[in-house]
């Protein structure tokens, strides 16, 4: 029964973990992508509407402040948003681009890196990013961490909340939510060696019709993606609501998270052992006899002093 | 549709004109983006917006709501002239061939037989010359000065690139770029689809704008065959099944009609409809109507209905009026005329134009009843909601009842789908609380009265006490017993010509050939015959498989006619039953019959030998070309301004006022009192749907309503500047007949256009959000739409009006 | 206040001094201990401490401010006898004599040497650091407000700056527990003069002259109860 | 189509989830804690065949109910997704089929008959047999009093056009056959349904 993908131990990263953990059996266990082609994108919000129907999910009414998009941005309770960008290049042709914006699902996940609580965020071998609200502390690292600003930090509960490339139907042999309901098939899902090969197909279909920088958005600054975008104009990610040039995880939480806080562990047990060998070699600092026979002087020194008439 | 959802993938071009396909229809569109991408077709998007299809198309052009008319005249003129048809196909399964009488003409604007004082035509010169038998002249050569194809020629001569562009407003380069890749399908091996919906009809000239796509398609020879066809994608999830089965003033089940108060005679009226071949041994399938009406009297009054009492022929009310169509119906109830009204399902407070007039209308009944699964602005149009619907009360005496009905998710049943397909469905979980489904509630007020009159007595009670009402659970008839009854049963044993049992008594009929004129046989509605035959319910299919990879999906639902999935699909194939092209090919003449990937739309052993043409429900066997005396404003499609247009006159006739507007509508004193001039609301407004909601349900989901929440109207950005209006600023939208608020979407997909030397604004205005539900309260955009309707179908002009912009 | 008859003859911090010291201490090991799971899994478990992560996560923050007050106060005490002077340079350039415990070569100090100072200076740079890149990332209240790339920054220096005082307290507690008497000092509040003349000589200078002028004003009008006795 | 787990499985895994995950806020998390995926929404759940009602599309939905019409268990609908055999939609839906859930459960949804007497402000909750009563005798009075059976040029013509009705577009089709039925056997000719609007 396609069930047995459950696999508890089937995490390739823990957050907060330096021991690695079971990889052995990833045998036959693909990585799952999903991919978004733009190009095919008509915003209808199918996706948006799926999504939270899935996952329980009922955002407050928002309101319109003249233009389509709506919820206006990801919060913990809009795990994805459609942004709408109007386009007029020099020819002055019209693009209506519209960019279904959730979680990439880094193979190099910066949320899981920053995150402090172990196993509060999770790397399956799918290569599926999810966050285990069980876990999570609510420290917001999860956020500084993320190159692609996803994560939420919930009002409610205090814990983040993100897209989980709704890995309960994954893991039941279905695709996401978002994917199934997709009208124009702009959302497709595979392994990631079938969503390649689809992308190709739909970069070549693109070139055919005049979009000569159509190409495939998986930024190697994270390692590559498991949401992978079809752009008509991947030379210039920007256009669609500033989706970044070159999305990597940031050095400073690098410098944070990486070589920094070991080193620093071992130079505090350090400082600790070196005053212990230092009590043991140079022993303790006391004052010695002459200091009391010296305050002895001045006290009788200072008595006859005081004691003559 | 002529064709069907899937068929859409085998179109080479796709033109998305009069529709918005993928806001109203998304997952219908998927299979334009098949086409796209395996087919590699193109799709073409022609709209006042750049709208959500247009995202995706291959090119846009920009025109001016309510001038398709022009736009395709124009190219009718152009693939005439440059020859750019399919000759065979327009010589063979048109009536381009056919002549038309002398007495027929068209001056300035009008046709021959126009009674400027009544605002109607007398039709009786829009035919064909007829030789003795009654048959039309013809002349295959197409020279003939009268026949149709020389007559459309002529008229559309004056549909020039610059007086198209100056009347749409769009560019001419545009304009001659989508007629070129256009007029590329006039092959036989590519076609090309229509994709219309209510952007053609809500007009007041929409069929005829329809037509005109109609005689495109004829002329490129893409009717009856795969990826072609003129397809209206329809509103409603049933909208398609009401009018199948008539719940129009004038209709009966499979587009019977209810007799005029003229027909007083039985032989007459069924004479009147019972048409005869105009062309010699056509089939002209309509000459079998007896067949269907005896049949539906009989499902309708059993045994009452008698050859000796013409089957209960007076029992059929008759229409004093050519329709009592919701504008006439709300004229008359403003008027006091009306004093009960019943809205199943129905929100025609926020749904009908003028919203104004329909609160007063409302107000004036003696009773109102709402039957529906939610709260409905109608049925609380008593009640004050404040700057949105401002009334008082007290000064309201309508009774008005509101009864909760079923959801689909809570009842069995089927509905048809833009495809023509019956889809059977079941009920997953019970109502809330004491909900009750429709049937019921019908079957109860019926019950209820049908005592009244036996006990009381009253006008005219036989119908009502002999309605025939065969119902194991009289008060809640079964979707099974309901479906059964509809597709007919035998009463005797039939038999055929050569006294061949066709069906026994008793036993359901596989299809309306088996019906009968003489009381044989029962049928509540003839187009659904075969869907529930001794072979059990034809509409709960499943088989999806695809054997010939046409997408015709045969074994799923059932398709009526007979389960066929494309429409006069015999046009597909040569004259000769050869298909025109393999990869287009869904019939063909195998030597002893037709065979294919569909259903035959042919009689199965009519040999191409014996020249019957395709169009088998046409008098003359083929597409019509020349609509004699069907449309209210001419065989001819011409264009006519909106009845609210931006400019001074109708271009096309500038110095014949009676030629502005379509001179065979209909409209009355007070409405129009109510049409605006440009001078006053100088912006031209089309309402529409956006993907985000369904008319004036969705507002009640939390789902949708986070999707899309608050009222909004679409500006350009060029008007925006001229307003001082910004993205997301608060404005006010009026109209001769009143305002409405709403925040302002400024965009670049709207842009000014130039139409008769003078620049129009166009301004769109979704038809959703209303006072009730989970979005933000908000005024019901009908408030600005006018009271006026299409000349033959009385569908409201919702997508062509004036209002006038303001910030607040 | 009352005396015990171990506590020695002279006194070094007030009451409140001392109090305030160990209220600082105390809450900055609490901040160590729940800051430490935050700075790497390896100390997770420090966690449970404090009733579980979360918990852990939501006092973290509290503690810190009630810290930062309080070291505000002592900062203020202790603001006079922290300067720096020429003399400490003095000090610290022979560290290798205080380490080998070669007293005797040492410059007198004062009332605090220039190690006590350091400790003074370099906590007092850390808990204003602390404090303010503590604040730009403190969920659920300003952090949401702070660009990212400042949070990205604050989380970085907090723990870098964390780490710093870490040392700077293990040195200070290491020398309470190496130079005998300073501890009791800090408990008690009193030194022996001895004491105070081996690691203090210029404050042991001006107590006893603090001492010499008290007892002249004692004798003038003599009474015997408070009469001060060096051993 | 999916997933089978028995309900005592399913418990299994819930209970272990809660004792697992109460451990690791305590900082000391087994493996199994630490990788818990997601429970699946659907497992156990009834699954029944059905057609979206918005537009005419006419897209195969799946509807997701609790219960298995036991006759002690009230069956609640709690999920709708895309028929994947339906060969139109294949499994895909717009945003209003996606939502169709809080259509079904929607707090505007009518739960029994009212009734608001003329000149008054609010709605009063009446049963059925009051309502349909109520309704039956205005429609009868109304028509016995504005019949006509004659129109003024002597034609027959039976007809009651005082009372009009709307039917709904997004009915049945066996709704509106009987409806059709009906509305005929009274005269009735002011009779549309969304076809035109």
């Amino acid at each position: 029964m396609r069930g047995d993908q459950i696999n508890l131990q089937n995490v390739i990263a823990r957050s907060a973990t330096q021991v690695p953990s079971p990889q052995e059996r990833s045998g036959g266990v693909d990585r799952v992508t999903k991919l978004i082609d733009v190009s095919r994108c008509i915003g209808c919000k199918a996706c948006q509407v799926a999504c939270a129907e899935w996952n329980d999910l009922r955002d407050e009414v928002g309101e319109c402040v003249g233009e389509y998009d709506n919820p206006l941005d990801l919060t913990p309770d809009t795990w994805q948003v459609m942004r709408f960008d109007e386009y007029e290049d020099e020819q002055g042709n019209l693009e209506w681009l519209i960019r279904k914006d959730n979680c990439m699902h880094c193979a190099e996940p910066g949320c899981l890196e920053a995150c402090p609580a172990p196993g509060a965020i999770v790397q399956y071998a799918n290569g599926i990013v999810d966050f285990n609200s069980e876990h999570c502390i609510g420290c917001g690292y999860c956020v500084s961490g993320c190159p692609f600003d996803v994560p939420r930090i919930s009002k409610k509960d205090h814990k983040a909340y993100k897209c989980t490339l709704c890995s309960d139907r994954v893991f039941h042999g279905l695709e996401p939510a978002c994917v199934k309901s997709c009208p124009t098939g702009s959302i497709m899902f595979g392994t990631r060696e079938d969503m390649f090969d689809l992308a190709e197909t739909r970069t070549n279909f693109l070139k055919s019709r005049g979009f000569d920088n159509a190409g495939v958005y998986n930024p190697e600054g994270v390692d590559g993606t498991h949401v992978i975008y079809v752009l008509q104009h991947a030379d210039r990610p920007g256009l669609y609501s500033h989706l970044p040039e070159d999305p990597r995880i940031s050095p400073l939480v690098d410098a944070w998270k990486g070589v920094t806080k070991p080193l620093a562990s071992m130079a505090i047990g350090l400082a600790a052992l070196t005053g212990f060998f230092h009590y043991v070699t140079a022993g303790p600092k006391e004052y010695g006899e002459e200091d009391e026979a010296a305050v002895r002087e001045d006290e009788a020194r200072e008595r006859e002093r005081e004691e003559r008439p | 549709m002529t064709n069907h959802w899937v068929d859409i993938r085998n179109a080479d071009l796709i033109i998305a004109m009069g529709g918005n396909p993928a806001e109203a229809h998304p997952v219908g569109f998927r299979w334009v983006m098949e086409a796209k991408e395996k087919n590699d077709a193109r799709l073409v998007v022609v709209d006042p917006r750049f709208n959500r299809t247009a995202a995706v198309a291959d090119y846009y052009a920009e025109i001016r709501t309510g001038t398709d008319i022009a736009f395709l005249g124009g190219l009718i003129s152009y693939l005439i002239e440059n020859g750019l048809f399919h000759q065979d196909y327009v010589r063979a399964y048109t009536d381009a061939s056919l002549i038309v009488s002398p007495e027929f003409g068209f001056d300035d604007g009008l046709f021959s037989g126009y009674d400027a004082d009544n605002g109607e035509y007398d039709k009786s010169s829009w035919q064909y010359e007829y030789d003795d038998e009654g048959h039309a002249r013809r002349d295959e050569t197409l020279q003939h000065p009268r026949c149709v194809f020389q007559m459309m020629r002529q008229h559309y001569s004056r549909y020039t690139l610059e007086l198209v562009s100056s009347v749409c407003g769009t560019p001419r380069d545009k304009i001659q770029r989508v007629w070129d890749m256009i007029a590329e399908t006039a092959v036989p091996d590519r076609t090309m689809t229509f994709l219309y919906a209510l952007g053609w009809t809500q007009h007041s000239i929409g069929s005829q704008i329809i037509r005109t796509a109609a005689i495109v398609q004829l002329l490129l020879g893409n009717m009856g065959m795969r990826g072609g066809g003129v397809n209206a994608l329809r509103g409603h999830s049933n909208i398609q099944g009401l009018t199948d089965l008539g719940l129009l003033s004038n209709l009966l089940p499979g587009y019977l009609t209810l007799p005029r108060s003229g027909e007083q005679e039985y032989d007459q009226y069924i004479l009147e409809r019972a048409r005869p071949p105009l062309v010699p041994d056509e089939v002209s399938y309509w000459r079998y109507y007896e067949r269907f009406h005896v049949s539906l009297m009989k499902a309708w009054f059993g045994d009452a209905a008698q050859e000796e009492n013409d089957w209960r022929f007076d029992w059929l009310p008759k229409m004093g009026v050519d329709l009592y169509d919701i504008l006439h119906t709300f004229e008359r109830m403003h008027q006091g005329e009306v004093n009960g009204y019943i809205c199943q399902g129905f929100n025609p407070l926020a749904a009908f134009p003028h919203k104004a007039k329909t609160t007063e209308s409302l107000s004036r009944l003696k009773y109102l009843v709402v039957i529906d699964p939610l709260r409905t602005e109608t049925a609380e149009f008593w009640k004050n909601h404040g700057e949105y619907h401002d009334v008082d009360p007290a000064a309201i005496d309508t009774e008005v009842f509101r009864l909760p009905t079923t959801a689909f998710a809570e009842e069995d049943g089927t509905i048809v789908n833009s495809s023509r397909w019956l889809q059977w469905f079941w009920a997953a979980a019970p109502p809330p609380g004491e909900s009750r489904s429709d049937t019921a509630i019908m079957a109860g007020i019926f019950l209820r009265l049908q005592r009244l009159y036996r006990e009381e007595g009253g006008p005219f009670p036989e119908p009502i006490l002999n309605l025939h009402w065969p119902y194991r659970r009289p008060d809640e008839p079964s979707p099974e017993e309901l479906a059964r009854e509809y597709n007919g049963w035998a009463l005797e044993d039939v038999f055929d010509e050569e006294r061949n049992l066709v069906v026994r008594a008793g036993e359901q009929v596989e299809d309306f050939g088996m019906l009968r004129a003489d009381g044989s046989t029962a049928c509540g509605c003839w187009l659904f015959a075969g869907c529930w035959t001794e072979g059990g319910n034809q509409m709960v299919r499943r088989d999806n498989s695809d054997p010939y990879g046409t997408g015709q999906t045969l074994g799923w639902a059932w398709s009526w006619p007979a389960n066929r999935r494309i429409l006069y699909n015999r046009a597909s194939a040569r004259p000769d039953g050869t298909p025109w092209a393999a990869r287009k090919a869904v019939v063909w003449w195998n030597g002893q019959r037709w065979v294919g990937n569909d259903v035959p739309d042919f009689p199965p052993t009519s040999a191409p030998g014996d020249g019957q043409a395709p169009f088998i429900m046409n008098q003359t066997g083929r597409g019509q070309i020349f609509a004699r005396d069907r449309m209210n404003e001419g065989p001819f499609p011409e264009h006519y301004e909106p009845f609210e247009t931006p400019i001074a006159n109708n271009p096309l006739h500038p110095d014949n006022p009676l030629a502005k507007h379509n001179p065979g509508a209909r409209v009355f004193e007070q409405d129009r009192e109510n049409f605006g001039t440009f001078e006053e609301f100088p912006h031209a407004a089309t309402s529409y749907r956006l993907t985000e909601h369904f008319h004036y349900w969705t507002m009640h989901n939390r789902l949708n309503a986070i999707a899309q929440p608050e009222k909004f109207v679409e500006i350009g950005e060029s008007l925006a500047e001229e307003l001082g209006i910004a993205k997301g600023d608060r404005v006010r939208v009026s109209s001769k007949r009143g305002f409405i608020e709403a925040v302002a979407v400024v965009t670049k997909r709207i842009r000014p256009l130039q139409v008769a030397g003078q620049t129009v604004h166009q301004v769109g205005i979704p038809l959703h959000w209303g006072f009730l539900g989970e979005t933000k309260k908000s005024y019901l955009t009908n408030t600005l739409t006018p009271s006026v309707g299409d000349g033959n179908t009385q569908t409201p002009e919702f997508k062509s009006f004036l209002v006038r912009v303001e910030k607040l | 206040m009352s005396l015990a008859k171990s506590d020695p003859a002279l006194r070094r911090y007030s009451v409140w001094n001392r109090l305030n010291h160990w209220l600082v201490a105390i809450s900055f090991v609490l901040l160590v201990l729940s800051g430490l799971p935050f700075f790497h899994p390896f100390f997770w478990p420090l966690t449970a401490l404090f009733g579980g992560p979360t918990m852990t996560r939501i006092l973290h923050p509290y503690i810190g401010l009630f810290m930062s007050l309080m070291f505000l106060f002592m900062a203020i005490a202790f603001f006079k006898e922290s300067l720096i002077r020429r003399r400490d340079i003095q000090w610290l350039k022979q560290i290798r004599d205080v380490l080998a415990n070669r007293d005797e070569k040492l410059p007198p100090v004062g009332k605090n040497n220039a190690g006590q100072k350091l400790v003074y200076w370099i906590m007092l740079g850390c808990i204003v650091l602390l404090l303010i890149t503590g604040l730009l990332i403190w969920q659920p209240y300003f952090a949401d407000a702070v660009p990212i790339t400042l949070r990205r920054l604050a989380s970085l220096g907090h723990a870098f700056v964390a780490f710093l005082a870490i040392i700077t307290l293990i040195i200070h507690v290491y020398s309470g527990i190496w130079v005998k008497g300073s501890f009791q000092a800090m408990v008690r509040g009193r030194v022996s003069w001895a004491w105070a003349r081996h690691h203090h000589g210029l404050w042991y200078e001006e107590e006893r002259e603090k001492a010499r002028k008290h007892r002249a004003i004692s004798r003038r009008h003599d009474t015997p109860t408070n009469r001060q006795e060096s051993p | 189509m999916t997933l089978r787990v028995t309900r005592r499985q399913f418990f299994k895994l819930g209970a272990a989830g809660m004792a697992t995950s109460s451990m690791a806020m305590m900082g000391f998390a087994p493996e199994p804690a630490v990788a818990s995926i997601r429970h699946f929404k659907l497992t156990g759940a009834k699954i029944t065949r059905s057609n979206c009602t918005y537009c005419s599309v006419g897209c195969g939905v799946l509807l997701y109910s609790r219960g298995d019409a036991a006759i002690n268990n009230v069956d609640d609908i709690y999920h709708v997704e895309g028929d994947p055999d339906h060969p139109v939609s294949r499994g895909s839906l717009c945003p209003k089929g996606a939502g169709l859930l809080d259509y079904i459960q929607s707090d505007s949804r009518l739960r029994y008959p009212q009734v608001r007497e003329a000149g008054s402000d609010e709605w009063k909750r009446i049963d059925w047999d009051e309502a349909l009563e109520r309704i039956a005798r205005h429609m009868k009075d109304d028509r016995d009093a504005n019949f006509v059976a004659d129109d003024d040029d002597g034609n027959t013509v039976n007809h009651w056009i005082s009372t009009g009705m709307l039917a709904a577009s997004a009915s049945t089709n066996e709704t509106a056959y009987l409806t059709h039925k009906v509305v005929r056997s009274l005269g009735m000719v002011a009779f549309d349904n969304q076809a035109r609007v």
